[in-house]
């Protein structure tokens, strides 16, 4: 097959050495350039991911497309880079949006064009890295490093809090992550002295440890997931940053804190996991009801876009700590799913941007009217957002509702309210924004989307609606890897 | 009869009157170096007596080279209080503090 | 009470008086001469501590040299008078009790549980022909020689720096410009100048 | 044959996407001939089916595998059984029937592809519910006909009142969802499957299964599913209180309201219940609890229609009561009754609404029944086919309606005389519905069809208004007429008269042939399940009939009868020869007008509470949980708080030798205290 | 007593040094101010030779000489590189800035170099003589180069502190030295090491005496509260200056905690272990938190530095081979990110203009974004953020510190930096998110462009490839203790 093909190195370095290419174009003189090596570069990145998932084996839950070699002795530290069903589709979706993001911002970044494109290409190397290190020091240098660009991006590109927005979205990330950086060490020793992160898996630890970890993890993933009450940066972050940098925060970013509770807190504590259980499901719930009711309240798209991705990642985290595998499967599910949806209504709210540059629903109405191929996408897209059956929206949540139900009536219960809030603020937004009377001569002069554009959201409509209508292939993927996950968390480790 | 303790003793009560030199001069950089050389003789006091009761002589040359220090440290801190003079025409240690925060 | 007592309490008395006056005295020059007497005093106990040559290099290195400086330094300077010694006592309870209470502590460390003589008895007197100096000198040539290098570098390093920072190029000062005096040439030297022989009036000007 | 069943819902889904997607370069015509051939061919398929099925071949098979999950593998697939496929006949006839009525409704609006994309897209969906062969698909078809609806609702999204009256039906129905989303998941938690089969199959082995909802207190499984399954029900059939969305839905355009607010969409609760008729037979409080919300719906909304003067609300409103009434036999486990009113009640309701459409038409988009009168003359085939309809609905003998309603009223009695809880109250709703319904029906009639013809004298004006708020773009050419201010109602073309026709004659018919094999025949053996020992109204009922021309003829003599007729007379009294009265009664009893024009104050109180106050909730946790506690006290106090530090800390690095030299003795004299006194 | 060529072998790069600097100070004297440019040549070949030298002898073996006082190991050797390295750089950084200020004299040379020489007598010094000598000797030179420019009235002030409280702080070590040489009766400190393991009669004198060297060396790396001169200096004096009290002496400062604390008093280490984690501590909590209401760059590079040491500490205190060579590793790392850091800012200014104040870094990506690139990666580095040296060097002292049992200590030094992470963020701020005020061309010399080029990407590359460098530091400190 593939062995002995370093397809992972290069889904992670390809993109990082285009971005390098990228950002040698220099001035703004050189922007078309820029512009196209950008767009190769990410084809080509995503292109190399096309192996991952033509030869991905479903049948097995071990890490596949292995590769390892010494990095620092040191310490032990290895470059060791493999993905398993949990992992691989995470790694195809963020080469995909990266693709999309470039299109994106092909016009509408005028201002140091190879900088912005360089700056998405090589975070998504580094995201890729994040999803396919097995080595924990590995997976936080990237997890780190991904921060930089990110916070270039929204401080450089973004609106008019973009100082505000940067900061506080790289403290926090920061301060999440500094705990793990922690927890990797002790755990580094408990493991005499690997920093493999499957030999974490395997430790055995007391209790307390175990508690101590999780809380450790948990301040790291919280925060990048974000659940309730660590998720105030999100909004923020979301609004400020330009459309790229907010497609990639929803549709990535969040995953990667999803990501860490698969990789980090079940497995390697799973005893302190289930002893958790009602914290962090109550968490989870208060990002489904409290932000729902507060996604309705805001007269900014992009903060209600974001306020409900919060809404919709609490989601995953109560999928997760379901610890069935329909829950699993259907958080890991709705990670995906949020991946398109997210981005796609960001990427909606670009394009009335960019005409109008108000995000504010209050300047917009009616917009179906000259705006009506937008019009029937966003709808796609708001269908999608709000859980609609034959939208992959629908499927991850509706299998977490099912996964839920198994375990308690009551959590199912505020859970399954997200179909009331989603739709309201989702529906809510639509009706204010594209249906009704034009009452504004700028709005009236707004243009339909151009084919560049049309591409980009067609192409997550379709997505969309074939995640919807047949998910079978995407949750054989996973199937492996949660079962494999569920037996390993429903062994106690204590000593 | 006269034990270490009595030189010791001694030298650690010079040694904080410099200190309360140091802290108490606010006015005057050039009685600061005083109370400087002032705890350097508490120090040598300190060597030279042990050197005597330890029957060890490197104590002593200790103090020979500090003394040699202390001459040249004295030289360049009035160099530098000259320099100070010339430039801010004051020694009160109060006026040093446009170096602040 | 033997007369080595005596001495160590008399020499300790007034090297602390003056130490404490060198502190306290609101004139520098002041200042300076009880540091001298201070420096004196010290030089006594040295010497009941058998460490002849550094009494006397004490009282001839610091006494006739560094207190000379600094003399020469506090003259030179135009103090003004008026405005030292202000605020003294305001700061005086706090860096009073720190200094006690460091002192108290030091002076508890290094009593008599530690120090006494049933611990570290004095040691014999040495023989008449005993000479500090030779000794010192033996060490100071053979097993210190590395050090006493870098002492030298020390001096050498005081000096440059001393010079640096204090030398000025006055308008008027004369001074020889070694850099100058190396790369002066010839017709810097020797001017030869073009005299017109005799009819004067209008070329002079060139040869201004 | 799977290839056929295939092709009932793909037909029109290929028809919906041509004129979805390309309808701007096919044009109107094209677009309207694809959608409608795709809904004949289905319709057509759909008769092959029925006879198939008659035959004796049922049909439940997977069409793939959505997905797999541990050992549940969640499939979409085709239950094609009788049940089914009578549903599939009736959607896709009506559907037809709409489709062509459609060309002319729609002539010249400029959504023109998009509405018959729409109403092909949303034959699929429903097929796609009625077809199912589990849960998880009639959620899908639940949903997408839900969207479709949404869609339709909005259709002319310019106007306010049909963007509030979209997203409030979209929302209300999402909380029936809610209920009924938890109820799949209870299924799913319970048995393991959400096919229906597998489902019913096991269900007996956890009849006594309980589950508990807080300390101390337990539900039967059984009853928590059917009831949370029920309030699906009830946000798609529009039951109390969850029938605020319907009348407010006749903002979309007419066709739509015939197909998907009267004939289809609004009976998918009333199928899904009789589909889970396995399931609702063994929760005795299920049923109580769907007899006296349908009763209650069935009387109430009633009242509704009699003072509403639009003449699409009164037609609501007459279907909200019908709706009820199928939900009161489904709640006297009567399921083939209901059943079989839901499709009566569907050609009839379907001819009332096109025929309204029809009347709106010539009156040129005026619905104030109040504006018109004595139509009769103008608009004959139209005034006959809605006669029918109208007849059909209040339950005169030999027509369709009677036979339905009929058969629930005497279901409902016996589950009364069985003690059933409720069904006293839902008798007797339902008996006085009969009047009301009269009553209310014929209102309509006469004022539009009889009497004077207000439309000529001084409405101008106000039709003017009405008309430039609500769809200035839709007909550019009828300003034209308009202006002049002197029109006269004209027949409708004959693609509208047709299908009013076509409809006309199954609800005239249609009841008297197929109550004997529908309801005490052995059609919906094995699609339905009744637990007869239990509740023995089918049983009861079927030992009664003796024949459809007898049922009528016993019924002379009956109770509902006479207060149809009652309620005819008094209407003809009220409207024709004293229209003084009701304006009398209006004012003598204002205050029950007022409980009556506001709708018992449902939407008041929806709006106040459950909007207002989740906006209100959440203003405030935004407000003072996240920018005040959160982002104020945590995030930004932390940050504050480390920036007042370093002032502070700042200041001591004061500039002063001393000082410094201060700090440095003191940290060296505290480690000497530390370390060697501590 | 008779000296071998074998004595003076592995002294043979001070050797050089000594003399080479004294050549220079004669040279110079004969030079022109527009010939000044020779005598920057001379001082780096010299440090190119010595370089050579300490290459080309270092055996790896630890060598002892003039009486155990000189001792040449590998860490010595591995530091001294580092050190001519350094010194190298901050002469090319330098060079035009001090011309352009008049500073281009062949004193500052010569001082630099004397204090090398003192760097270098600390970093072998293997008596308490010869390290207070070697301490003196660059502290000597240290006091004249912060007052060198005299017109300044900032330089001179922060020379005069410098000077008082380096003579404070001398004055503690020596007295603290006199208490180890009372209790133990020597001053070879591994002598010392030896006696002190074998027990000491009186624990309370050496833990005094070890009071007051510990307040000595805290004050040399700058950690509080003996730190406060730390800003005021490296605000006062000439950039050219700060960059070399910044950097290449933190280097010197580590050998001299290494050779008192590690080997000469490790048999207490146990005390002294918790008089860093105290110091740490507040070192961390003081520079940290102070930095941030900075406006003053080189003021708050001085700050962040105070915590850097207390970070430095955190390594050192874990008093094992892997404590020590975190903490080496450290100091090397935090020198390369310093002199790109300070060097920076001597990149930014020019002729009557310093730029160090943070405002005269906004919009330098609109200016010159690959100099703001270096920055960043600078700043990055100082936060720790991977894939940047600076956080191996927060890594390896976690590690250190985690494996000895402190992870409380950890936990609390993670925090810390995450306030640090705050004032660093806000330089990038500046550089990327704020239009420039100032659109003055950036025209460093070819030199310094490339050297700065180099500077700023070895930051990035070791990150990526950190293990060399580490290796090296556990390999230099595995051999020498």
């Amino acid at each position: 097959m593939l062995a002995g093909y370093p397809i992972l190195s290069l889904v992670i370095w390809l993109p990082i050495i285009s971005g390098v290419l990228v950002l040698a174009t220099g001035s703004d003189r050189n922007a078309p350039l820029a512009r196209i090596l950008a767009l190769v570069g990410a084809s080509v990145s995503f292109a190399v991911t096309w192996p991952l998932w033509r030869w991905f084996d479903t049948q097995t839950a071990n890490m596949q497309f292995s590769e390892f070699s010494s990095w620092i002795p040191s310490f032990n530290i290895n470059y060791h880079l493999g993905v398993d069903g949990i992992s691989m589709p995470l790694i195809l979706l963020n080469s995909f949006m990266t693709v999309l993001v470039v299109l994106a911002g092909w016009r509408v970044i005028q201002n140091k064009v190879s900088q912005y494109m360089a700056a998405f290409l090589i975070m998504s190397g580094l995201i890729n890295g994040v999803f396919a290190a097995l080595d924990a020091m590995l997976f936080y240098v990237f997890f780190e490093a991904m921060l930089i660009p990110l916070f270039l991006v929204i401080g450089i590109w973004g609106g008019p809090r973009r100082v505000y927005a940067a900061i506080k979205f790289f403290l926090y990330t920061l301060m999440g992550s500094l705990l793990m950086l922690v927890a990797f060490i002790y755990l580094y020793f408990q493991a005499n002295g690997s920093f493999e992160i499957l030999a974490f898996q395997a430790l055995p630890l007391t209790m307390s440890v175990q508690i101590m970890l999780f809380m450790a993890f948990f301040m790291a993933f919280a925060v990048k997931v974000p659940m309730w009450p660590v998720h105030t940066w999100l909004p923020d972050a979301h609004v400020e940053a330009p459309t790229g940098g907010s497609v990639i925060l929803a549709a990535i970013t969040l995953k990667i804190g999803a990501y860490g509770f698969l990789r980090f807190n079940l497995p390697i504590t799973p005893d302190a996991s289930h002893y958790l259980t009602g914290f962090i499901v109550t968490l989870s719930l208060i990002a489904v009801v409290y932000i729902g009711l507060v996604a309705l309240v805001q007269g900014d798209m992009k903060k209600l876009i974001a306020y409900s991705s919060i809404s919709h990642m609490g989601f995953v985290t109560l999928g997760i700590f379901m610890f069935n595998s329909i829950g699993m499967e259907g958080a890991l599910v709705q990670m995906i799913s949020h991946g398109f949806v997210s981005a796609a209504m960001f990427l909606g709210v670009g394009v009335m941007y960019d005409r109008l540059h108000s995000r504010q629903i209050s300047d917009y109405g009616g917009l179906a009217k000259n705006m009506p191929v937008f019009a029937g996408l966003l709808m796609l897209f708001s269908m999608a957002n709000s859980g609609l059956p034959g939208t992959s929206g629908f499927v991850g949540e509706f299998m977490v509702i099912m996964g839920t139900m198994q375990v308690n009536f009551w959590y199912a219960f505020l859970a399954a309210s997200t179909l009331i809030w989603g739709a309201a603020y989702t529906l809510w937004m639509y009706k204010r924004v594209i249906f009704g009377a034009v009452t504004r001569k700028e709005v009236a002069q707004m243009k339909d989307v151009v084919p560049r554009e049309f591409v980009i959201l067609g192409v997550l409509a379709l997505l969309v609606l074939a995640m919807g209508v047949y998910p079978r292939p995407l949750t054989e993927v996973i199937h492996s890897s949660v079962s494999n996950l569920l037996a390993h968390v429903a062994q106690s480790k204590l000593p | 009869m006269l034990s270490l303790s009595h030189y010791l003793i001694l030298g650690a009560i010079l040694f904080s009157i410099s200190v309360l030199g140091i802290f108490l001069n606010r006015k005057n950089l050039i009685i600061l170096l005083m109370a400087i050389e002032l705890m350097l003789l508490a120090v040598n006091l300190n060597f030279i007596a042990f050197s005597h009761y330890l029957g060890d002589a490197s104590g002593q040359i200790f103090v020979f080279f500090i003394l040699t220090v202390a001459a040249a440290e004295s030289a360049i801190g009035l160099a530098i209080l000259v320099v100070l003079f010339r430039k801010l025409n004051t020694i009160h240690v109060d006026d040093l503090d446009q170096l602040q925060g | 009470m033997n007369f080595l007592t005596i001495v160590f309490y008399l020499f300790a008395a007034i090297l602390l008086f003056a130490a404490f006056r060198v502190i306290t005295t609101r004139n520098p020059i002041q200042a300076a001469l009880f540091l001298v007497l201070a420096f004196f005093s010290a030089a006594g106990l040295w010497l009941t501590l058998e460490a002849e040559f550094l009494a006397i290099a004490l009282v001839m290195v610091y006494v006739g040299a560094v207190m000379v400086l600094f003399l020469f330094v506090v003259m030179m300077l135009d103090i003004n008078l008026d405005r030292l010694r202000e605020g003294f006592w305001s700061y005086l309870p706090l860096a009073g009790f720190v200094a006690t209470m460091l002192a108290l502590e030091m002076a508890v460390v290094l009593g008599s549980r530690s120090f006494g003589l049933s611990i570290v008895p004095a040691p014999l007197a040495h023989a008449a022909n005993y000479s500090n100096t030779r000794e010192l000198g033996l060490l100071l040539y053979t097993e210190y020689v590395y050090p006493f290098e870098l002492a030298a570098v020390v001096l050498l390093v005081a000096i440059v720096a001393a010079i640096a920072l204090t030398m000025r190029r006055r308008k008027h000062t004369k001074h020889q410009d070694p850099s100058k005096q190396v790369k002066v040439k010839r017709d810097q030297r020797l001017r030869v100048i073009n005299m017109p022989s005799e009819r004067a009036s209008s070329t002079k000007i060139s040869g201004e | 044959m799977q290839n056929l069943y295939l092709l009932v819902p793909l037909a029109p889904l290929v028809g919906a996407l041509v004129a979805g997607l390309f309808g701007w370069a096919i044009g109107r015509t094209l677009s309207h001939l694809v959608t409608i051939l795709g809904v004949t061919v289905s319709c057509w398929a759909s008769w092959l089916i029925f006879r198939d099925v008659q035959a004796g071949h049922v049909y439940n098979g997977a069409l793939y595998t959505w997905m797999t999950v541990g050992d549940v593998h969640l499939q979409l697939g085709f239950l094609i059984d009788s049940l089914t496929a009578m549903m599939m006949l009736v959607v896709t006839f009506v559907s037809l029937m709409v489709h062509i009525y459609t060309i002319g409704y729609m002539r010249d609006d400029p959504g023109y592809q998009r509405f018959f994309s729409y109403i092909s897209l949303f034959t699929f969906s429903m097929l796609m519910l009625v077809m199912s062969n589990n849960f998880l698909q009639l959620f899908f078809g639940w949903e997408a006909v839900g969207l479709v609806s949404y869609l339709l609702i909005g259709f002319w999204y310019t106007r306010p009142t049909a963007i509030y009256a979209n997203l409030k039906a979209f929302m209300v129905n999402r909380v029936g969802d809610f209920g009924f989303v938890l109820g799949i998941a209870l299924v799913l938690a319970h048995f393991g499957t959400l096919d229906y089969a597998a489902v019913f199959a096991h269900a007996p082995a956890l009849a006594n299964q309980t589950i508990s909802l807080w300390s101390g207190n337990s539900i039967a499984l059984i009853t928590a599913i059917t009831l949370l399954l029920f309030i699906g029900a009830m946000g798609k059939s529009a039951q109390v209180p969850l029938h605020v969305w319907l009348p407010d839905s006749m903002e979309g355009p007419t066709p739509i309201s015939a197909l998907i607010h009267a004939a289809t969409m609004v009976t998918a609760g009333i199928f899904m219940v009789a589909r889970m008729s396995p399931l609702f037979e063994m929760s005795q409080h299920t049923l109580s609890f769907v007899l006296v919300i349908g009763a209650i719906t069935a009387l109430f909304m009633g009242f509704l229609g009699i003072i509403q003067n639009d003449i699409k609300r009164v037609i609501a409103y007459s279907t909200l009561s019908q709706l009820g009434y199928m939900t009161v036999a489904l709640g006297a486990s009567a399921y083939p009754v209901a059943v079989f009113h839901l499709m009566t009640h569907a050609f009839f309701k379907a001819l009332l609404f096109l025929a309204a459409g029809s009347v709106i038409i010539g009156m040129h988009h005026e619905q104030d029944i109040r504006h018109m009168g004595g139509l009769r003359k103008y608009m004959p085939i139209t005034w006959l086919t809605f006669l029918v309809g109208t007849l059909a609905l209040i339950g005169t003998p030999f027509f369709s309606g009677f036979y339905s309603k009929d058969s629930i009223i005497d279901a409902v009695h016996i589950s009364m005389e069985q003690g059933m809880p409720g069904a006293a109250f839902a008798y007797y709703s339902v008996v006085a519905g009969v009047f009301v319904t009269a009553f209310y029906s014929f209102r309509l009639y006469f004022l539009v069809f009889h009497g004077k013809e207000r439309f000529l004298h001084g409405v101008g004006a106000h039709a003017d208004a009405h008309h430039h708020a609500a769809h200035n773009e839709a007909q550019p050419q009828e300003e034209h007429e308009h202006d002049a201010h002197t029109y006269v109602p004209h027949e409708s073309p004959w693609v509208v008269t047709i299908p009013l026709i076509l409809l006309a004659i199954p609800s005239m018919l249609i009841g008297y042939f197929t109550i004997q094999p529908m309801l005490f025949g052995s059609y919906f053996n094995g699609a339905i399940l009744i637990n007869s020992t239990l509740h023995p109204a089918m049983t009861i009922l079927g030992e009664e009939f003796h024949g459809a021309g007898n049922m009528a003829i016993h019924s002379l003599t009956s109770l509902p009868l006479f207060l149809a007729l009652a309620g005819v007379v008094l209407s003809w009294f009220f409207y024709m020869k004293r229209p003084d009265i009701p304006a009398m009664l209006q004012k003598r009893f204002h205050i029950i007008y007022r409980v009556l024009e506001n709708k018992y104050g449902f939407d008041e109180f929806n709006d106040w509470f459950f909007s207002g106050g989740a906006r209100a909730l959440g203003r405030q946790l935004w407000q003072i949980g996240d920018v005040r506690l959160i982002d104020g006290f945590f995030v930004n106090g932390t940050a504050n708080l480390v920036g007042w530090m370093s002032t502070q800390i700042r200041r001591w690095q004061s500039g002063y030798i001393y000082h410094y030299a201060f700090a440095m003795i003191f940290g060296a004299f505290a480690l000497v205290t530390w370390f060697v006194y501590g | 007593m008779n000296f071998g060529m074998s004595d003076l072998m592995p002294m043979l790069p001070e050797i050089f040094l000594l003399a080479a600097t004294c050549a220079i100070l004669i040279t110079d004297l004969f030079i022109s101010d527009q010939r000044r440019f020779l005598t920057y040549l001379l001082s780096l070949l010299t440090l190119a030779i010595c370089g050579w030298l300490t290459f080309s002898t270092a055996t790896g073996i630890t060598a002892y000489t003039m009486h155990g006082m000189f001792i040449d190991d590998l860490l010595s050797d591995t530091l001294k590189l580092f050190l001519y390295i350094t010194v190298a750089v901050v002469l090319v950084y330098s060079r035009e800035y001090l011309h352009l200020r008049g500073l281009f004299r062949g004193e500052f040379f010569v001082l630099v170099l004397f204090a090398t020489l003192g760097m270098m007598v600390m970093i072998s010094g293997g008596n308490f003589i010869t390290l207070y000598m070697g301490l003196e000797l660059l502290s000597l030179s240290l006091y004249a180069l912060v007052a060198m420019q005299r017109e300044s009235a900032l330089a001179v002030e922060a020379a005069m502190k410098y000077f008082i409280l380096g003579a404070l702080a001398s004055g503690m070590l020596l007295y603290g030295m006199s208490m180890v040489y009372g209790a133990t009766g020597s001053l070879d400190i591994n002598h010392i090491g030896l006696l002190l393991q074998m027990g000491v009669a009186n624990p309370a004198v050496l833990v005094l005496g070890l009071v007051f060297i510990v307040a000595g060396v805290a004050f040399k790396l700058g950690v509080a509260p003996f730190h406060m001169w730390i800003p005021d200096v490296y605000q006062g004096a000439p950039t050219a200056v700060t960059l070399f009290v910044g950097t290449a002496t933190k280097l010197a400062a580590f050998a001299f905690a290494i050779r008192l604390l590690a080997q000469g008093l490790q048999a207490f280490s146990a005390d002294w272990q918790q008089m860093l984690a105290i110091m740490a501590i507040l070192s961390l909590a003081i520079g940290n938190v102070t930095a941030i209401a900075q406006t003053n760059l080189k003021r708050m590079l001085a700050y962040s530095t105070v915590a850097h040491m207390g970070f430095l500490l955190l390594g050192i205190l874990s008093a094992d081979v892997a404590g020590y060579s975190a903490a080496l590793f450290y100091v090397v790392s935090y020198v390369i990110t310093g002199l790109a850091a300070f060097g920076m800012i001597m990149l930014l200014s020019r002729h009557g203009f310093e730029a160090e104040n943070l405002d005269d870094l906004k919009g330098l990506n609109q200016r010159n974004p690959w100099y703001a690139f270096l920055m960043l990666l600078v700043m990055f580095s100082l936060a720790g953020v991977p894939p940047t040296i600076g956080f191996y060097a927060k890594l390896a002292v976690l590690q250190s510190l985690v494996s000895t049992g402190h992870t409380g200590l950890a936990v609390v030094a993670v925090v810390f930096s995450l306030i640090g992470a705050f004032y660093y963020l806000r330089v990038v701020r500046l550089m990327y998110f704020d239009k420039a005020e100032d659109t003055h061309p950036i025209t460093p010399s070819f030199d310094f462009k490339i050297l700065m080029s180099v500077n700023g990407l070895a930051v990035l590359a070791l990150g990526i490839m950190p293990q060399p460098l580490m290796a090296m530091c556990l390999y230099a400190v595995e051999q020498s203790l």
